[in-house]
This record gives C-alpha cells, sequence and structure tokens, in this order.
C-alpha cells in the first residue's frame, strides 16, 4: 500500500480509490496478523536461536586457536549450545577470526551467501575488525565490513576465550532485538 | 428407543477395550486402552455438549458408538506411541551431549533443565531456518530420499514393542519386518548423496552403501542365531524364551559383542560414521541440507541408534523382564524396557568417546574376516547347546 | 570395486612397512570403467586447520593425484617488515606463527642480535629456552588435539586442550598475555621471571609429565588409532631430504638431524637431552616424535629453570641496544616446533631491514604433499596432513 | 654419555678447498664461520655449483631460495644445509641477477625442497626460474601482475 497516495485519495477515480482502499485495509489487516503471530511465537524463536548458536567451523588465524580454547574444557562454550558445524548450509553464524585476503574474499562472501537465514556475521580480533596489524599490507582486506554486514565485532589481538564467549551474550542480545522487531513471517 | 441421557457419566463410561467388536489386536494393548479412555473423555464431552444443545441428535450417538470410538482410538493411539517413542529419543540424545561432556571433562549443555532443553531449542531453531535447496540439484530425489530415511527410522523406531502390551504390530515375524526396514536407509543415502551434486555426499553415499555389505551379512546370521534358539520369529516369543531361560548375553556372549558392534555400524555411529565423516567429507551425506530437513536428519540419526539399542535389549538382555523378580515384572515392563535401552545407549556413547573413525577398507576387513567368522562361531554354539538339550 | 580395492590394500599393507602402499593405478583403470575426479579440499574445510586448499584426484577411494593451494593468508609479512622501525617487528613476528608465538620472535631477535654483534645475557638466553620449550609444548598438544579431530575422536582434541590451557598459564605467568606474547626483545627479553615462577614451572611440568600419558593411552591402546596412523604417508629419508621437509617428519624417516643439538643457539648446548628419531617413516613414527619431543621438552624446561636460578636474581637479563643496525647480512636458524625456521636480515645501516626473509618450514613441507599423499585414500589425507601440522600464519607470511 | 654432539673443526676449509678445485675464479668466498660458508658465485655456474654440492659433498636439503632487489640488480641467495657427511653446516651461494634479464636457472631438479620457494621468488621479484616445472602464481591471487616485493613497488604510496 501506497499512504503517500492519501492527498490524491480525494481526486482518484471510483475504481482506483476502491483498489487503493483495499490493497490498504487488506495490508493492514494482514500486518495486525504478522504482529500478533510475531508477537506470540516471537519468544520461543529467540530462545532457541539463542540457545542453539552454530557457528561455521572455520579457523583462519590466530584467533582461530582460541575459538578452540573456548571450546575446550576451561571455557566450555557448549554450555551455550554453540556447536561448531563444517558446513555452511546448516550454520547460523559466520565466524571470521582472521585477516582477509584478496584471496579469500570471493570465498567469504560465497560462505555468506550459503548460510541460510537468518544469519549473523561475527568479526573477532583486530583483523576481522580493521585489518589490525597489517594495515599497510597490499593483500588483505582493510575490515571484514567491507565484505558483508557484521553484527558483532569482538576486539583483542587475539581474543581471548572468555572475551568470545562475552561477544556471543552480546550476540544473544541482538538475536533477541531481531525476533522482538519480529521478522518470521518475512522469510 | 433412544436412551435419555441425562449426566456427562452417560456418555463417558469406559467399557472394556476387548469388549469393541472392532478392537484391533489379539492380546491386551496398552496404548490402545489409554487411547480409547482418552477418546471416551474428549468424545463424550463433545457429544455430551452437543446432546445440550441439540437433544437427540445422532451426531452424538455416531460419536460414542463403537466403530467411530475404534476409528479415533487408533489416530490417539498413533499419537501415544510415537510421543512416547519421541520423547525416549529426546532422553537419549540428552543423554548422549552429557555423558559426551562428562568423559570430555566438562559439563556439556546446560540450557535449560541441565541441558534437557538444548534438543528442542536445536529443533525449533531449525524448524525456524530458511530452506534452501541448491540450484542444481536433482529436485526429486533429493526431497524423498530424505523423507524416506526419516519415514523409515520413525516407522521402526514406533514399530518396536516396549512390552508385550505395548506394541504396534504383533506378527509372528515382526523381527525380520524390523530389520528389513532397518536396513533400507543406506540405500536411499546413497541415492540422496548422488542427488545433491556433491562430490563429498556423493563420496558418503557411497560409503554408507559399502558399509552396509560388510556389516549386514554377520548381523543377519546374529539375529537368525537367536531366532533359532528361541525357536520363534516373534519378539514376545523371543523375550519370553529369555526369561524362561536366561538372558542370551550368557550364553551368546560372542554374538552379543558382535552384534553391539554391528548394531553401531548400522546405527552409523562412531567409529563407522564413514558416510558422514566430518574430519574428511564436510558433514558427509548430509552436506547440502538445511534447515528443517536437516534438523529431522539428526534425529533419525537419534532414532536408528534407538532401534539398535532396542534390538540389542530384545535379543540379547532379555528384553522388558528383570530375573529374579516374578510376578513384579507386571507393573512397568515399559519402564524397563526404555532404561534397558538407555543403558545400552550409554555404552554406545563411551565407545564413541574412545575410539577414532575407522577407515571403508578397515570395516570391510573387519566384517568379513572378524564379524563373519565370529557370527558363525556363535551359531555353531548355539547349535550344540540346542543338540545338547540344553535350551 | 569397492571390494576390489580393499584387497589390493590389504596386500600391500601387509608388507614390510619400507614399502609405500602404491596402488597401481594405471592397471586398475584398465580393468574397469571408473571415472576419476578431483575433490577440492578447502579453503573452508574442517581438515584444514587454517587457510589452505587440497586438491585431490579421486579414483574411488584412492587419491592419484594431489595439489596443494596455500595463499589465503599472504598478507606481505616481508614487505611490511621494511616499513617497520626494528623494534616494532617483534609484535608481528609473534603472529607469524600463533601456535608458537615466541619461537619466532626469538627467532628475529637472535637474527638482530647477530647483525648487531651483541652476545644477550645468559639469564636472557635460559629464560628464552624455557619460553621456547613452553611454545613447543603448547603447539604439539595443540597438533595433538588437531590429530585427535582428524581420526575422528573429540575426546582427545579435548584432553589435549585441557593440558594445553596450563601451559598457557605459564605463558600468562611469565609475560602477561596468552597467544601473541611479545616477550623477546633484541639484546634480552622484556622482563625477568616473576616470583615463585620456578615452582609454578616445575609443578605443571611433573603435573603435564603424568597427564600426558592419558591421552597417549587414549591413542596408542586402542588398535583403531594406530592402524589408521600406520604404514600411511610413508617417505624415505633421502626422499625427505630432497623435498626439504624438516622437524619432527624428518626424524620420523631416521634422519638424526635437530637444530638445537647439531647447530645449537641460544646456550642450547649446555643442556642435556635427547633427540628422538624413528626409522619407519610413516605417520605413526611422526606422532610418536612428537610425542617422544613433549616429554625431552619438559626435561630440557627442568635443566634450564636450575640454570635461572643459579644465576641469582641479580644477574642482568636485558642489554641497551641501538636502533639502528650496522649494514652486513646475517642469518639465524632455530627448531621450530614444526622443522627447520630460518630468518635472513639485509640491514643497510638505518632504523629499518632492508629485507627479511622468513624461512617457514611449513612451506617447504606443504610443498610435498603429492607425494605424502598419493595413493592412499580420501580418510588417510586428514591423518597424514595433520602429521605435518599446518600453521598458515608462517606459510603464507 | 652426553648426547650433545661437538662441532667437528676438521672440516673446516675443507668444502672452500673442493669448490675452487672444482670452479676456480666462478665462486669468491666472502666470509667464514664455525658451520657457516658464504660464497658468491657467477649466474652461469649456480647450477653445476648446486649440483657439485648436491652430489659429491651430499649436501642433500636446500632450505631456502630468497630473492634481493638491490636497485640496480637482484640477486638469488641459497642456503643449503647437510645432513650426514658435514653434519649441521651451511652454504649460503649468492648469485647477481641484472635487473634488464632476470634469468637463473632453477635447482628444482636437483632439491624437490627449492620448487616453491623459486616459485615465491618469482611471483615476488619476477626472477626467472629457468627449467622450473611451474611457474605460477603461488600466494598472490592470480589476477595480480605486479611483482610487489621490488622496491619500485611503495607500500604506502605517498612515500
Amino acid at each position: 500500500m501506497d499512504m503517500s497516495l492519501y492527498p490524491h485519495a480525494v481526486a482518484m477515480s471510483v475504481d482506483e480509490f476502491m483498489s487503493w482502499s483495499t490493497a490498504m485495509i487488506n495490508d493492514l489487516m494482514s500486518s495486525g496478523t504478522r504482529r500478533t503471530v510475531d508477537k506470540l511465537t516471537g519468544p520461543v524463536w529467540s530462545w532457541a536461536m539463542k540457545n542453539s548458536m552454530h557457528p561455521l567451523h572455520w579457523g583462519l588465524a590466530c584467533c582461530a586457536l582460541e575459538m578452540a580454547a573456548a571450546s575446550a574444557p576451561r571455557f566450555d562454550a557448549e554450555r551455550y549450545g554453540m556447536i561448531y558445524r563444517s558446513s555452511p548450509r546448516q550454520t547460523d553464524i559466520l565466524l571470521v577470526n582472521g585477516w582477509i585476503s584478496k584471496k579469500m574474499r570471493p570465498g567469504i562472501r560465497r560462505l555468506y551467501e550459503e548460510i541460510p537465514n537468518p544469519k549473523w556475521v561475527v568479526a573477532m580480533g583486530e583483523c576481522a575488525i580493521s585489518g589490525g596489524p597489517w594495515y599497510d599490507s597490499y593483500n588483505t582486506v582493510q575490515g571484514l565490513d567491507q565484505i558483508v554486514p557484521v553484527d558483532v565485532y569482538m576486539p583483542g589481538c587475539p581474543v581471548r576465550p572468555d572475551a568470545m564467549i562475552d561477544g556471543f551474550m552480546l550476540l544473544q542480545k541482538k538475536i533477541d532485538d531481531y525476533f522482538r522487531r519480529g521478522c518470521f513471517l518475512e522469510d | 428407543m433412544p436412551m435419555v441421557y441425562s449426566s456427562i457419566l452417560d456418555w463417558v463410561n469406559f467399557p472394556d477395550i476387548m469388549a469393541n467388536p472392532y478392537y484391533p489386536f489379539e492380546t491386551y494393548n496398552l496404548p490402545y486402552d489409554i487411547s480409547q479412555k482418552l477418546w471416551e473423555i474428549i468424545g463424550g464431552t463433545i457429544a455430551w455438549l452437543i446432546n445440550l444443545l441439540f437433544p437427540g441428535n445422532p451426531v452424538s450417538e455416531w460419536l460414542v458408538c463403537d466403530m467411530t470410538v475404534n476409528f479415533f482410538a487408533l489416530i490417539i493411539f498413533m499419537i501415544v506411541v510415537f510421543l512416547v517413542v519421541f520423547i525416549g529419543i529426546l532422553i537419549s540424545l540428552w543423554e548422549e551431549r552429557k555423558v559426551l561432556g562428562r568423559t570430555m571433562d566438562r559439563r556439556g549443555t546446560m540450557v535449560g533443565m541441565k541441558g534437557f532443553l538444548q534438543c528442542v531449542a536445536d529443533g525449533f531453531k531449525t524448524f525456524m531456518k530458511e530452506d534452501t535447496q541448491p540450484r542444481k540439484v536433482d529436485r526429486m530425489t533429493y526431497m524423498w530420499t530424505v523423507s524416506l530415511v526419516i519415514g523409515t527410522s520413525m516407522l521402526i523406531a514406533c514399530m518396536i514393542p516396549l512390552s508385550d502390551r505395548w506394541y504396534v504390530v504383533n506378527y509372528n515375524t515382526g523381527l525380520l519386518l524390523i530389520m528389513g526396514l532397518f536396513a533400507l536407509a543406506p540405500f536411499f543415502i546413497l541415492v540422496s548423496g548422488w542427488s545433491q551434486n556433491n562430490k563429498y555426499s556423493l563420496i558418503g553415499g557411497m560409503r554408507a552403501a559399502e558399509m552396509m555389505i560388510s556389516y549386514e551379512i554377520p548381523m543377519l546370521i546374529l539375529i537368525a542365531t537367536a531366532c533359532l534358539m528361541a525357536g520363534t520369529f516373534n519378539i514376545g516369543g523371543i523375550v519370553q524364551a529369555q526369561y524362561d531361560t536366561m538372558p542370551y548375553f550368557i550364553p551368546q556372549c560372542i554374538g552379543f559383542v558382535t552384534f553391539f558392534v554391528c548394531a553401531n555400524a548400522e546405527a552409523e555411529r562412531t567409529p563407522f560414521d564413514l558416510a558422514e565423516a566430518e574430519s574428511e567429507l564436510v558433514e558427509g551425506w548430509q552436506t547440502e541440507y538445511a534447515g528443517m530437513k536437516w534438523g529431522l536428519i539428526m534425529l533419525a540419526d537419534y532414532m536408528r541408534g534407538y532401534v539398535s539399542c532396542a534390538m540389542i535389549t530384545i535379543l540379547y538382555l532379555g528384553g522388558w523382564n528383570l530375573p529374579f523378580i516374578g510376578d513384579l515384572n507386571n507393573y512397568v515392563p515399559e519402564l524397563v524396557f526404555l532404561l534397558k535401552t538407555w543403558l545400552v545407549f550409554f555404552a554406545m556413547i563411551i565407545v564413541r568417546a574412545a575410539l577414532p573413525r575407522v577407515r571403508t577398507d578397515q570395516i570391510l576387513n573387519l566384517g568379513w574376516k572378524v564379524f563373519m567368522p565370529l557370527s558363525i562361531i556363535n551359531l555353531v554354539i548355539v547349535l550344540l547347546l540346542k543338540m545338547g538339550g540344553v535350551f | 570395486m569397492m571390494a576390489d580395492d580393499n584387497s589390493e590394500q590389504t596386500k600391500t599393507a601387509g608388507q614390510m612397512p619400507a614399502m609405500k602402499p602404491v596402488v597401481d593405478v594405471a592397471a586398475e583403470t584398465a580393468k574397469m570403467e571408473t571415472d576419476k575426479m578431483w575433490v577440492i579440499m578447502g579453503p573452508q574445510h574442517p581438515f584444514s586447520h587454517g587457510l589452505w586448499t587440497l586438491k585431490i584426484k579421486v579414483d574411488g577411494e584412492i587419491v592419484t593425484d594431489a595439489e596443494p593451494i596455500v595463499g589465503y593468508l599472504h598478507r606481505g609479512w616481508e614487505k611490511e617488515a621494511e616499513n617497520r622501525p626494528y623494534p616494532k617487528i617483534i609484535p608481528m613476528a609473534d603472529r607469524l606463527c600463533y601456535a608458537a608465538s615466541m619461537t619466532y620472535t626469538h627467532l628475529y631477535c637472535m637474527t638482530v642480535e647477530k647483525a648487531l654483534g651483541i652476545d644477550p645475557p645468559d639469564k636472557a638466553k635460559y629464560i628464552m629456552i624455557i619460553a621456547d620449550e613452553i611454545n613447543r609444548l603448547q603447539s604439539h598438544l595443540m597438533w595433538l588435539a588437531a590429530v585427535g579431530t582428524d581420526l575422528g575422536n573429540f575426546t582427545v582434541f579435548l584432553w589435549a586442550m585441557r593440558e594445553r590451557e596450563y601451559w598457557m598459564d605459564m605463558n600468562v605467568r611469565l609475560c602477561g598475555a596468552r597467544m601473541t606474547t611479545n616477550y623477546p626483545r633484541i639484546g634480552g627479553v622484556r622482563n625477568d621471571t616473576p616470583e615463585l615462577f620456578d615452582r609454578d614451572i616445575i609443578r605443571c611440568t611433573e603435573h603435564f609429565e603424568k597427564a600426558v600419558w592419558d591421552i597417549i593411552g587414549l591413542i596408542d591402546d586402542s588398535s583403531i588409532y594406530v592402524s589408521r596412523m600406520k604404514n600411511t604417508g610413508i617417505l624415505t629419508p633421502e626422499q625427505c631430504a630432497n623435498l626439504g621437509i624438516t622437524g619432527p617428519a624428518l626424524r620420523g624417516t631416521g634422519v638424526d638431524f635437530d637444530l638445537r643439538r647439531d647447530d645449537p643457539y641460544s646456550n642450547y648446548d649446555q643442556i642435556d637431552f635427547d633427540v628422538p628419531v624413528l626409522k619407519q617413516g610413516d605417520s605413526y613414527a611422526r606422532y610418536m616424535v612428537r610425542v617422544e619431543e613433549m616429554l625431552q621438552s619438559c626435561k630440557i624446561i627442568k635443566q634450564a629453570m636450575a640454570k635461572v636460578r643459579a644465576l641469582g636474581k641479580n644477574a642482568p637479563y636485558r642489554l641497551k641496544v641501538p636502533s639502528n643496525v650496522p649494514a652486513g647480512r646475517h642469518f639465524a636458524k632455530l627448531e621450530d616446533p614444526r622443522g627447520e625456521s630460518m630468518m635472513y636480515l639485509i640491514s643497510d645501516g638505518t632504523d629499518k631491514p632492508y629485507r627479511l626473509k622468513v624461512r617457514s618450514p611449513i612451506f617447504v613441507n606443504v610443498s610435498a604433499s603429492r607425494e605424502l599423499c598419493m595413493g592412499c585414500r580420501i580418510a588417510d589425507v586428514p591423518a597424514i596432513m595433520a602429521m605435518i601440522d599446518m600453521c598458515l600464519g608462517e606459510t603464507d607470511r | 654419555m652426553s648426547p650433545i654432539r661437538e662441532y667437528d673443526s676438521s672440516w673446516e676449509g675443507d668444502i672452500e678447498n673442493k669448490l675452487t678445485e672444482k670452479f676456480g675464479d666462478k665462486i669468491k668466498f666472502t666470509g667464514q664461520e664455525i658451520r657457516r660458508v658464504y660464497a658468491h658465485v657467477e649466474r652461469d655456474a649456480i647450477f653445476d655449483v648446486c649440483k657439485f654440492l648436491n652430489d659429491e659433498l651430499s649436501f642433500e636439503h636446500c632450505a631456502n631460495v630468497i630473492g634481493v632487489d638491490m636497485k640496480d640488480y637482484m640477486q638469488v641467495v641459497y642456503h643449503i644445509d647437510s645432513y650426514t657427511t658435514y653434519k649441521g653446516e651451511c652454504v649460503e651461494l649468492t648469485v647477481d641477477v641484472p635487473n634488464d634479464d632476470p634469468h637463473v636457472k632453477s635447482v628444482s631438479s636437483i632439491w624437490g625442497g627449492a620448487n616453491w620457494n623459486e616459485r615465491e621468488t618469482w611471483e615476488l621479484f619476477g626472477i626467472v626460474f629457468d627449467g622450473h616445472p611451474r611457474l605460477e602464481r603461488l600466494l598472490t591471487p592470480e589476477t595480480y601482475e605486479f611483482f610487489p616485493f621490488r622496491k619500485s613497488y611503495k607500500l604506502r604510496g605517498w612515500e
């Protein structure tokens, strides 16, 4: 529905007015239904998504070792239901933990496209945030956000495992917001 | 002469289920009893309400007649049987994640109720994810094979009797039926791996078929041996025969161990998860499945694990009976059966935690050069016992 | 087709370990109509602990050709080093090999010290020996963890990571950081060993010497593990030397060569340790060499700690050095956890290097993956490449 | 018995003598240390020197092939180790290559380990190794058409 046509309603012909108003009423009703459904089911989806985050099993550089340490007994990220899956089709989170070279750039975009919606991207470590120590290199991309939209930045060089778990808890808040806004029926 | 109905108690009266002329089973069946009583309550209440509004209408009468009760009771029967199996499988999934976590010196998942709600969260999440389908897959086989894998797994999981009063079919050859359906999945996996247009899944599918020829034959020999010992193919008969003599894992200790390993392979659990070998084939034959399909595949995996454990329980551990307690067995045999199944599953989890994956040629060697002779030795032992008149 | 392959494989696998289980691919292809296909493993693949690709050509399950592709982490390290003053290269050198970060920093500092013509104090040398061995243990434990996942067992991964955390703690005790430590300096180390460090590290060593047997027992007592590693990826010592393979992979073939003993640097000649050498040349030998090296590292740490203690609290641990390095060409070599690493420095009298070249052991080792993987099965590829212990930060530089 | 192996001084000068005997003035020795031999070799003799080192003197490990851009000319530096006869000895050979004709004979047929090192030197410096089996881009993307490690390529454009 195009609400911007509202001032012109006076000048419309009958047919035009009928189609416009029908579209408006349908749209209002459907969005109302959608909002209700979203409001009712949103907490369930958000709880499920928060507690079953599956990042992509993909180690690039230094932070990959800390990623591994985070799932090790001392830090134990699996308490939050985080399991690393190897196939991008079965993951929710693209966790990029290292510098991005020009050779890898199309690959990252492709991995991002392969993850089914809803998906999130996490830039872990200085290199993925802004290029880090390789700020003047001829072969690195200065930051992941030049390729794909990033949801959470985790600073550190490398990120400590507890900082990484903290970043994922931030992401849980973001997931909550996403579902409160209501996105279920749009997909 | 229509009856005069005055209170709800006239509608909801629990008749003897065996008196129903359309009763579909030959012996007493507990889930059917439960579902018929449930329908008595639901249908009787609906009939009473309708009768309040329109006294003397035929619909109310129809809702509580024998045939309708039978029909709706069967529908509820399906739901009851499935739910019990489903919850049993969720518990085994939870058991796996916690026990695996403990063996690895961590806590395992901690999401809700000490981690029990983790599988619920996973299920909801996969339900919510986008259902992608890669462009160049062979659409029909891509969809159908995965449905068949899930469908057959669910079917056999529900067909396992939990006791002599909790069953779906009581065939004389029930065991063969279950094993036949159980062995179908590798074919579907083969076709599914081909249909995905992905080299990893193709190799995974080939491995599933390759693996099947190595463990299936010893397994069938072992089943035949157990049936020979019991003298029947009926699951209830096998369990009863073990109750009368002794659990079969004592005389057939070789067969028990061999069957345990074969059942591990049949359920495609580590160390025999060659078809989804994570380190070399990314996710094996499931690489291209996303969202709900993948969630159901994972559920089907655990269903097959449950069926494997249940087969071991039935064939070797005396099914739903406990020795030395006599008539106490009549109280909760279903729970005894499930507890035994989870115990076997615990052993499978320990095996998974301790062993790496075997190679394709190793499992072929193992199947033909180790399991096959062992199962035949087991058969010979049983034959000697039979001839000696011990059993 | 699979059953046929299998009989072929078992025939060769039963022979002496000196033979590589080569399948006669040409004859087999002639027998039956099979298509070979390229399987591209990587860059996002669970076996490639890092970012690299192995293209393998498979005939059924048997690998008939392999081609490694690296460069996904290339950032021009050497070029960037040419634009940095000497002290600023130290944190960059930490990020060359992140599994054992101090070894490369130590190597860099040794190279510049050589160019400056100075000799760091004894205490700094012993502390750096301790730091090197801590990093070697960390790196080897990370490798052990990776072996677990590559062979399909997650328990080994988690247990090795658990033990690794204690060595991380030792890193934190020594210099305050877990991984990229920024600890060695040109002409010494940044700080003395902290209070009670000697007590902690001896405790940690003693704990590790007991705890490592849990993990080793899980692997060695399991015939599946051993049979997955034995007779795969066999190389002869001549092949190994010619292909430039160094480190544990070289010592697993029977070449008795260790830079710490045969070309000693940094007071390693004052320390008594054994160099484990095995003759089989297969994956299992490489595994055994690495495990034995871990135990030897514990021995080295104990001795070096005793020497540091004997030097006393007030011994100097750092020299003041000029910021400009006189012109010249110098190189230093060091026994990395993965092999022989080397830095070659051309200085031109300014405060920036003219050329700084890093010789990475993995860069050469991975180029031999075709020879390693030929004739094995797909399932063996991760097991063989795990024994190379990939670390892509130094490979691509 | 201590496993530490002392440096054997008996072979000091041995390698230099043998090399000078064979190649005469094509090889110049620029320095000497314990376990190190530094030499400067003419461009046309490098392959023969390497072959001699490998076949006769049992230097069976080529550790490194380094390219250097000296602005007026280029250099290739080889580091060659021995595992058997001269254990722990390292020979450094330096070859000058003119800018306008950057060609050296490849040693990858002698040592397989030199293969990737030469490939890397080619892609970063543009020094062509004649007879190399496969001179293709290895580290950088295949679309690159410049040689990033040459001094003429400035990392920061403003400098």
